[in-house]
């Protein structure tokens, strides 16, 4: 399945950074979402991928024998799901204040930090 | 939102979830689980329980301000590196005790760790829920 | 062939056709219920898929995940519904 | 020697601590210090002068090769002595001048640190070293010209100072590293025996070229010369010291420095033959129309410097002969002048020659010493000033096939300066009285004595050239062009063509000055205009810099998160591509693409939930799609083999659903802001991010992995970590530091949205 | 032997599921999809978990079967009445045929208050 | 008398999810299940906690039943093209009384294809009931008064 | 078991964060835990770069899992530097917190979450593991998110949203290349990746990735054109908050594209290195006119810690050991003087009640002390001798010439020029020009009411910051023989590989 991933992982980037690129800020952290989706599913096939054989060892054996996932992807790409949610609903929550404050989820409305006198 | 059905069903549903996170966080060693996952289900208990019941309640449910589960938390997965230096071990080595138990299997400081990681996510997922929750009250 | 493993091949794939069509409800709604009621079914039957993957795969460790979905479905259900009424109070 | 910057930097930097209780007496306590320093120096005279070299090396950064290499030639003495000598004099005046000034204290910290660096700059024998304190003189001067910073004018052209010799100092640091590559050294003497290995260096040009701009810019000559006479904003004291008598020498020091081992070229030579030509007559003419006391002598300063250069770019044994006599008589009237100057600004309240008139009686001291420096600066018999036109005519008259044509510059110059000398040292004393803003009175003694010993002093090496010049010279002139000069010094030559052209130049001088209006007038009509301004030419770049700077960060930093994003994407994508383009097989890779019913049904389902979330008008369809993404990636992580990652994925997606409903209900609708032009480019550039990642993913996965970690951890997760789950024993023991990290960041991540959420502080910048 | 049990028990299960998922389609509005189908398909995924408990044969996994069962039954309910009512609020439309309504103009707006 | 029972079941479904029928598995419940229910102790009131067993399994029996009748109805009415539904959202006079009896029987009464529990009123008098096949209100209401909710407040009662 | 010390530097500032976190409503406690943990880390972290020249490259295996299946923690002569660096900031502004941090931040658990950033920062110098390093990146950015929202005025969240966003976008970006080099080498220890890349074969895939880990890093060290995040939100927060990651942000970023594009990514330098040669010419470039376009103190400062960035990229894409050397000395030298101008910058602020220079004015007048205190980094960042940055920008030229890249010399002497420009500009307007406000001797509101001992508090760092720039500049020594030893273990990397694999 692969070939298949692949392609959804591609999706998943292409329509990240599509969602990134909008003016609403909603829409930036939907992208921001997809494009964490897009990472580890990267990091998920790029490990290789192996069906039906998860890395448990059976009860009362010291060890696999192959084929068996590798589990080193798996525990990396959970630590970077669990980071990317903390990071994301800091982020999401951030978005729902400046929209409080500003008064707009326009993007193109929140320039004034870069403004020239 | 009020409803006496929500309500009821999540008064029961909450210490079939909490059960069911420590479930998940003994025996994630061995089997698919672990703090993070028994820390989430255990938040998604209480979360249940606010949306049925309100923040108030839910807050005094649970006792404990989610910030001192968080540094519980933290503190307890701190604690677990100690031993390893005490033992003059390298730093996070993990010391187990000899015993067997059930479901758990070998107790050590890795599954000290992993509480902590329980609790720390607990108080996160609560932190968050609360906080967003008592701003809209 | 066996008996078993005929009689899963055939439930993946209707529990797989299930799962289109209640999607397919979920692309059209109409209402934004409809959709969460869809997603709801889908995760249900998403805890199907997974029993019966584990037997084509003769491993067990996948069920856990059926319990957790289960719990998880429904949490994001209430949580759906808790949005939608709030959103419909004045 | 190290001692003795030391102390000087010492001293100078007590100046604020004891200036308040001192202040009365503080021009005496001050000048002591230079008078040290000269004393020390001095002491040392007969040894140098009897040809030997004194040498002190002390560590600073020796990895680099830079040290503190301090080297006592005659040059260095004669520079030495000159600055610290009219350092005394500047001292001692500026005690009285600055009395009335706020915060004279830090003047004084100033002109402390630069006589010191000044000092530090022309015994330095490291280049580095030597740098440290041209920039340094750099530096203080923009402080002291800047000194009476609430005027705009001041700031305005302290920076300007700054930026130029700065800029040249720069230069000067890229030519004396690619000079130290050469010989491996950064000790200038080590230079010495070098000058045919420089010279035919590849890099000789450009250090030819850096190294000129460094000594130009500071010296003022052409084209830099401009910030010179906008330096008069400073104080009195400041223009005499710095930009009279000593800083602006700090450049032709250099080249006298330099010229042992860059010299002899033909492009060493006539550069600065014409550069300092061009300065001499270009800068004499700018005087024409001038008022100011203190501007018309900048200009006669500029063009003297431009002397000084051209006559080291003759470079015989008569024009170094030249340079030193003139460089000793400059220093000694116009540094008096500048402090006349001083006073009548100080005395009578204004700097406008036109309004000066008669004083003679209110202040009989200053036109004795105005009168005296004003005949030396003239070229009187018998000032030093004299002897110091003489030798230079003569060293012009020896150069070849152009000789008379300088001479004939030289004499226009020389006569605009006998102008400007005029309406200084006489003007303002004789004739009618005019009244001015003050009243006037005769200027205290220690305004008065110094200028008054400077004045007299030029009177005597006139009458006494020997004693005070001529022993240094053979060795300082060892110094620039290695051999001794072996020519007395004379104060009369007998009558000659040089005492005639002498003779031509004050007669034309005299001249000039009664009829200035009406050559002004006729030049006037005659629409001469100053073409060459590079003061303009300073303004244009430096608004020219400030205009692209301020378009580029228009352009750069627009304030449009998207267009930030779209350049850290397309840059990722286009140099990877690059990259990975290079790939011969990159296309022909034969993925595995065999399908089952269920994949199919997975990738339709995200593919359309990706494409709902995208095209969603609203709000709540867009989570729930999102959902759906997030529960189909749970469901191919079950697939292969992943459950614990589907659990976690499983248990985040329905946490960020309650987090968006609890957020979300807040936020607008969505609104169709963007147009379809960028809609299209946002489209091309989603599409090239997710195809390169298509192909990577593609790529790498028909490659083998080459990995010992699997394997490893299967193997030790029983026995070593003592459970069955893999992954969880990865998370909490192999790489359980990961797992704090992660906790961390969840941690933080809580304690952010509480403090987001329930910190509300005013905006004070609203 | 159990494993033809299984079988069948996949059989049936995944039956009333597909059932379900045609009703969700065919039904012409929320209420009647919600009413109809999702106690279909919450019957036909106890059907396969219930083949599979058999299928393993280990009270482990027989409790875990049990548990999602069980689960299921508590919250699908509740879930379809949060729902419904949700939707009732959000003035998701009745189907043309729905002939009766005792609940219209019960709720207040304000408060969400039933009366 | 409650807490001791929910305790005890607590502890059979933790040796029902560990898998391992072991005394110490059980007596590992019991303080799990104690913990749980001292955390969650404010969550409850003072309300009764199955008492009837007997009853409670010959309850369940005629719910499964019913639940499959109904869903085979509903089924057939899917499959086939012709619609028999007769929809209308009754109002349902509750004699259920406490919480958990107006919970379990909504509940329960979901389960039932064809019916779908919509809302309690504030006053927890009134059910408002979903239901496909309406002829008449009063109708549907006997019938469910004399069969899902008297048979289920036996069991509760 | 003395290499167990170099895990302090990462678990001393979580155990302060969390005693902070268990008193989480005592504001002093928090005070006297920061400052007093901030003082623990910076001995510590002396101990350890002690250790490190003693020693050699000190490594431990967390977890006794031997290298490359655990992590290790390694310090070699640059991460012991780096660390030593950090603990100085964390102390400075761990006081000058107290001096200027208003009560309301300070209750919202300020001081635990300089602690966290602190963690986040040493784990990215000290780790010796590329996902490691991730989280450690993660630690950071999320402490640096909360920091610099927190307080919410409009400015900080609008600064926030692009800083939270682009970095994000460099984090997935990191993730991405993280998963691919694991993808293609199988390993991810740092020492095992700089020993297996030679024998890899697809090299261009290996420059792909390495371009991808270079935006990466290329976006927290905010090189041309992936800087914009930086101005956009550097001048919002509170000052101390801009003032540490002006100083240490960035240079994580830096320190990780030393660390890659030294030990790790050397196999294509041709392609590689030259396009770090052009961003750091076109970063130092960029850099320095945005500041000459700005009217803002902390703006100004803030397109200045871009084009600095510049030299230190300069150097390493130069990959001489006298450029690393100078790119090493430049990040010491930058990190003290930056965090300074900000210190300064926020005095100001506090004294006149704003940070645009049209509407400051005055100050050296009447606080001459102030003046000299601002000159002395302004002088430094300009790269006047004999002050640090003297030195820096010497080596880096020095090490360009030496290499005859003459055209990125001349970029690096007018942007030193323009960077005396902007800094004299500050003076102008600030220090020399008159108060425009009017009034002999205008103070703040706010500043009247700050005690005496804050402002002690306040003045503190910056004086020792200012002493340690002239230290370093009067006695640059022994701070170049460092950075030498520093670039030569960088480009020999044998003794890294053998020290964290124990390999002979
Ligand atoms: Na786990
Ligand atoms: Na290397």
């Amino acid at each position: 399945m692969s070939f298949l991933l692949a392609l959804i992982i591609g999706i998943l980037y292409g329509a990240g950074t599509y969602m990134i690129l909008r003016r609403s800020l909603v829409k930036v952290i939907l992208g921001l979402i997809f494009l964490g989706h897009a990472a580890n599913l990267l990091i998920f096939t790029i490990g290789r991928l192996t069906k039906g054989a998860p890395p448990f060892i059976p009860q009362g054996a010291e060890t696999l024998a192959e084929p068996y996932a590798d589990p080193l992807p798996q525990a990396l790409i959970l630590t970077a799901i669990v980071i990317g949610f903390g990071v994301q609903a800091f982020a999401i929550v951030l978005f729902k204040r400046t929209y409080q404050t500003v008064g707009t989820d326009d993007l193109d409305k929140m320039k004034s930090t870069d403004e020239l006198k | 939102m009020f409803s006496v059905i929500l309500s009821t069903a999540s008064r029961y549903l909450l210490p079939l979830l909490l059960i069911f996170s420590f479930f998940l966080l003994l025996r994630g060693h061995n089997e698919p689980g672990g703090g993070f996952v028994g820390g989430l289900v255990a938040a998604a208990a209480y979360a249940l329980y606010f949306i049925a019941n309100g923040v108030d309640e839910a807050e005094k449910l649970l006792k404990a301000e989610p910030i001192r589960l968080i540094s519980v938390g933290l503190f307890l997965a701190v604690i677990s590196t100690i031993p390893s230096i005490l033992i003059g071990k390298n730093f996070m080595t993990g010391v187990w005790l000899d015993t067997n138990f059930p479901l758990i299997g070998k107790i050590g400081t890795p599954l000290v760790f992993d509480v902590g990681v329980y609790l720390l996510v607990l108080g996160i997922a609560l932190k968050i829920i609360f906080s967003l929750a008592e701003e809209d009250r | 062939m066996s008996f078993i493993e005929l009689a899963t091949n055939i439930s993946v794939i209707t529990i797989g056709l299930s799962i289109l069509i209640i999607f397919f409800r979920l692309l059209v709604g109409p209402s934004i219920e409809d959709r969460i009621v869809a997603l709801d079914l889908l995760s249900a039957n998403a805890i199907a898929f997974i029993a019966v993957y584990a037997i084509q795969n003769k491993t067990t460790t996948f069920l856990d995940v059926g319990v957790i979905l289960a719990i998880l479905a429904f949490l994001g259900t209430v949580a759906f519904a808790f949005y939608l009424e709030r959103g419909t109070r004045r | 020697m190290l001692n003795l910057i030391l102390i000087g930097f010492a001293a100078s930097a007590i100046a604020p601590f004891i200036y308040k209780p001192l202040k009365n007496y503080f021009g005496w306590i001050a000048a002591t210090f230079p008078l040290y320093i000269f004393l020390s120096f001095i002491s040392r005279y007969n040894q140098i002068a009897g040809g030997d070299i004194i040498r002190e090396t002390f560590n600073w950064i020796p990895s680099l090769g830079i040290n503190f290499t301090f080297l006592l030639d005659g040059l260095s003495l004669t520079f030495v002595l000159i600055i610290t000598l009219i350092g005394v004099v500047v001292f001692l005046y500026a005690g009285a001048y600055m009395k009335d000034y706020d915060h004279a204290d830090r003047f004084f910290v100033y002109i402390g640190i630069f006589m010191t660096s000044m000092v530090g700059m022309v015994i330095s024998d490291n280049m580095i070293t030597l740098f440290v304190f041209w920039e340094l003189t750099s530096i203080t001067s923009y402080l002291l010209i800047g000194f009476n910073h609430h005027k705009e004018k001041s700031r305005k052209y302290a920076l300007q100072a700054l930026l130029v010799t700065g800029g040249g100092g720069l230069a000067l640091m890229a030519g004396f590293i690619l000079l130290s590559q050469i010989s491996g050294s950064l000790e200038i003497s080590s230079l010495y025996d070098l000058n045919e290995t420089i010279r035919n260096a590849p890099t000789y040009t450009a250090i030819v070229i850096l190294v000129l701009i460094g000594a130009f810019t500071k010296s003022a000559q052409f084209p830099f010369q401009f910030w010179l006479p906008n330096a008069m904003e400073a104080p009195t004291p400041v223009s005499a010291y710095l930009h009279s008598a000593t800083m602006v020498k700090a450049g032709i020091y250099l080249i006298a420095r330099m010229n042992h081992s860059l010299g002899g070229s033909a492009l060493w030579q006539d550069t600065i033959l014409i550069v300092g030509a061009i300065t001499m007559l270009f800068a004499a003419t700018l005087s024409f129309n001038q008022m100011d006391l203190k501007k018309l002598l900048a200009y006669s300063t500029l063009s003297v410097l431009g002397t000084l250069t051209m006559l080291l770019g003759i470079g015989s044994k008569l024009a170094i002969k030249a340079f030193f006599i003139y460089i000793i008589a400059h220093s000694l009237y116009k540094g008096t002048l500048f402090l006349v100057a001083g006073i009548l600004d100080h005395e009578t309240g204004t700097r406008d020659v036109s309004k000066l008139g008669g004083l003679r009686k209110h202040l009989p001291i200053t036109t004795v010493i105005a009168a005296l420096a004003s005949f030396s600066m003239m070229g009187i018999i018998p000032l030093v000033g004299f002897i110091g036109k003489e030798t230079v005519y003569s060293a012009i008259l020896e150069v070849d096939y152009w000789g008379l044509f300088l001479l004939s510059i030289s004499v226009i110059a020389n006569a605009l300066i006998v102008m400007i000398t005029i309406l200084v040292g006489f003007k303002p004393f004789w004739g009618k009285l005019l009244s001015t803003p003050k009243a006037p009175h005769e200027a205290p003694i220690k305004m008065w004595l110094g200028p008054l010993a400077l004045a007299v002093l030029g009177l005597l090496m006139g009458i006494f050239p020997n004693v005070f010049i001529g022993r240094l010279l053979d060795q300082s002139a060892i110094s620039i062009i290695s051999e001794k000069l072996e020519l007395p010094i004379k104060l009369w030559h007998g009558f000659n063509f040089v005492l005639l052209m002498s003779f031509v130049t004050l007669l034309l001088g005299v001249g000039v000055y009664y009829f200035r209006t009406k050559i002004l007038h006729i030049a006037q009509n005659l629409k001469i205009k100053n073409i060459f301004k590079p003061s303009e030419w300073y303004e244009f770049l430096l608004n020219g810099m400030m205009s692209f700077a301020k378009l580029q960060t228009k352009v750069l930093q627009n304030g449009y998160l998207r267009n930030y994003i779209i350049f850290i994407l397309v840059t990722a994508v286009s140099l990877a591509s690059l990259a990975l383009f290079k790939v011969e097989n990159l296309f022909r890779i034969t993925p595995d693409f065999s399908i089952t019913f269920y994949e199919s049904a997975i990738v339709i389902i995200i593919v359309l939930a990706t494409f709902m979330v995208i095209i969603s008008d609203s709000r709540l369809k867009s989570i729930v799609g999102i959902g759906v993404v997030g529960f189909t990636m749970g469901i191919i992580f079950i697939i292969h083999s992943a459950p614990d990652l589907a659990l976690t994925t499983f248990a985040i997606e329905t946490l960020t659903v309650i987090l968006f409903v609890l957020v979300l209900y807040k936020l607008p609708k969505f609104l169709p802001f963007s147009k379809s032009y960028s809609r299209l480019r946002d489209i091309i550039i989603a599409s090239s991010v997710g195809l390169f990642m298509t192909l990577v993913v593609l790529y790498i996965t028909s490659i083998e992995l080459q990995s010992e970690l699997k394997k490893f951890y299967t193997d030790n997760s029983v026995p070593g970590g003592k459970g069955r789950n893999v992954v969880n024993v990865i998370l909490v023991d192999f790489r359980a530091i990961d797992t704090l990290g992660e906790i961390t960041v969840l941690a933080i991540a809580a304690i952010g949205v509480f403090a987001l959420l329930k910190l509300k502080l005013e905006d004070r910048n609203k | 032997m159990t494993e033809i049990i299984s079988g069948i028990f996949l059989l049936l299960g995944s039956l009333f599921i597909l059932l379900s998922a045609i009703g969700i389609l065919k039904m012409p509005d929320l209420f009647t999809r919600m009413s109809a189908t999702t106690k279909a398909s919450t019957l036909g995924i106890g059907l396969v978990l219930i083949g599979t408990a058999i299928f393993w044969g280990d009270i482990g996994i027989a409790a875990r079967a049990l548990s999602i069962i069980i689960f299921l039954f508590l919250t699908a309910p509740v879930a379809a009445h949060i729902i419904g009512r949700a939707a009732y609020f959000d003035k998701v439309p009745l189907w043309k045929k729905t002939h009766i309504d005792e609940l219209k103009g019960k709720y207040d707006e304000e408060s969400h208050d039933l009366s | 008398m409650n807490q001791l029972l929910l305790n005890i079941l607590l502890a059979i479904a933790w040796v029902l999810l560990v898998g391992e029928v072991e005394f110490e598995t059980f007596v590992e419940g019991l303080i799990v299940g104690y913990l749980i229910l001292w955390i969650s102790r404010s969550a409850f009131g003072g309300s009764k906690y199955f008492s009837k067993i007997p009853v409670t399994i010959k309850f369940i029996l005629y719910f499964i039943k019913e639940l499959i009748m109904a869903n085979l109805k509903v089924a057939f009415d899917i499959i086939t093209p012709k619609d028999y539904m007769n929809p209308g959202i009754i109002a349902f006079p509750l004699d259920a009384k406490t919480d958990l009896e107006i919970t379990l029987f909504a509940n329960l009464l979901t389960l039932t294809p064809g019916t779908l529990s919509l809302d309690v009123s504030s006053d927890k008098k009134i059910l408002y009931v979903h239901a496909l096949y309406v002829k008449d209100a009063d109708s549907f209401r006997s019938e469910l008064k004399n069969g899902l909710e008297k048979r289920l407040l036996e069991v509760l009662r | 078991m003395t290499n167990q010390i170099i895990i302090l530097p990462i678990i001393l500032p979580l155990i302060f964060a969390v005693t902070m976190l268990f008193f989480w409503k005592s504001v002093k406690i928090h005070r006297y835990v920061n400052l007093i943990g901030s003082t623990i880390s910076l001995v510590v972290s002396v101990i350890i770069m002690i250790q490190v020249l003693s020693d050699g490259i000190i490594s431990l295996q967390v977890g006794s899992w031997q290298a490359p299946f655990g992590i290790s923690i390694v310090a070699d002569l640059l991460s012991a530097v780096m660390i030593v660096i950090t603990a100085v900031i964390g102390f400075a502004t761990a006081l000058y917190s107290i001096g200027t941090i208003d009560p309301g931040r300070e209750k919202f658990l300020y001081y635990p979450l300089l602690q966290f950033l602190l963690m986040g920062i040493n784990g990215a110098f000290l780790t010796g593991d590329i996902f490691n390093l991730y989280v450690w990146f993660e630690v950071m950015l999320i402490s640096s998110f909360v920091l610099l929202a927190l307080g919410g005025t409009r400015g900080q969240f609008e600064g926030a949203i692009k800083y939270v966003t682009l970095n994000l976008l460099s984090s997935a970006i990191f993730l991405a290349a993280v998963g691919i080099l694991y993808g293609i080498a199988g390993t991810l220890n740092m020492a095992d990746l700089a020993r297996r890349i030679p024998f890899i074969e697809q090299k261009e895939l290996l420059t792909a990735v390495s371009v991808l880990f270079m935006i990466a890093f290329g976006v927290k060290a905010a090189i041309f054109p992936l800087f914009f995040w930086l101005p956009a939100s550097y001048h919002t927060p509170p000052v101390a908050v801009s003032a540490i990651f002006a100083g240490l942000l960035t240079k994580v970023g830096v320190y990780a594209l030393i660390r890659f594009f030294t030990t790790i990514f050397v196999h294509d330098i041709g392609f590689t290195h030259n396009l770090l040669l052009i961003s750091a010419a076109l970063t130092m470039l960029t850099g320095v006119l945005g500041a000459a376009a700005q009217s803002d103190f902390r703006k100004i400062l803030s397109f200045h810690i871009i084009s600095q960035i510049g030299y230190m990229i300069l150097g390493l894409a130069l990959f001489s050991p006298l450029a690393i050397a100078g790119a090493i000395f430049y990040i010491i030298h930058h990190i003290i003087v930056k965090t300074n101008l900000f210190f300064v910058s926020g005095v100001v602020d506090k004294l006149k009640g704003s940070y645009d220079l049209g509407k400051l004015g005055g100050v050296y007048k009447y606080y001459p002390i102030l003046g000299l205190l601002f000159l002395i980094p302004a002088l430094s960042l300009a790269g006047i001798p004999p002050l640090s940055g003297f030195w820096a920008k010497f080596v880096v030229i020095k090490a360009s010439l030496e290499i005859k890249e003459y055209l990125i010399v001349g970029i690096a002497l007018l942007v030193g020029l323009l960077t005396l420009f902007s800094m004299t500009k500050i003076w102008n307007e600030v220090f020399w020009k008159d108060d425009p406000k009017g009034s002999e001797n205008y103070i703040d509101e706010s500043y009247k009411q700050i005690s005496t001992v804050k402002k002690y508090l306040m003045f503190a760092p910056i004086i020792l910051l200012a002493l340690i720039t002239i230290v370093i500049g009067f006695y640059a020594e022994p701070f170049f023989n460092y950075a030498n030893a520093a670039a030569e273990q960088l480009i020999d990397s044998s003794t890294y590989i053998n020290s964290v694999l124990g390999l002979k």
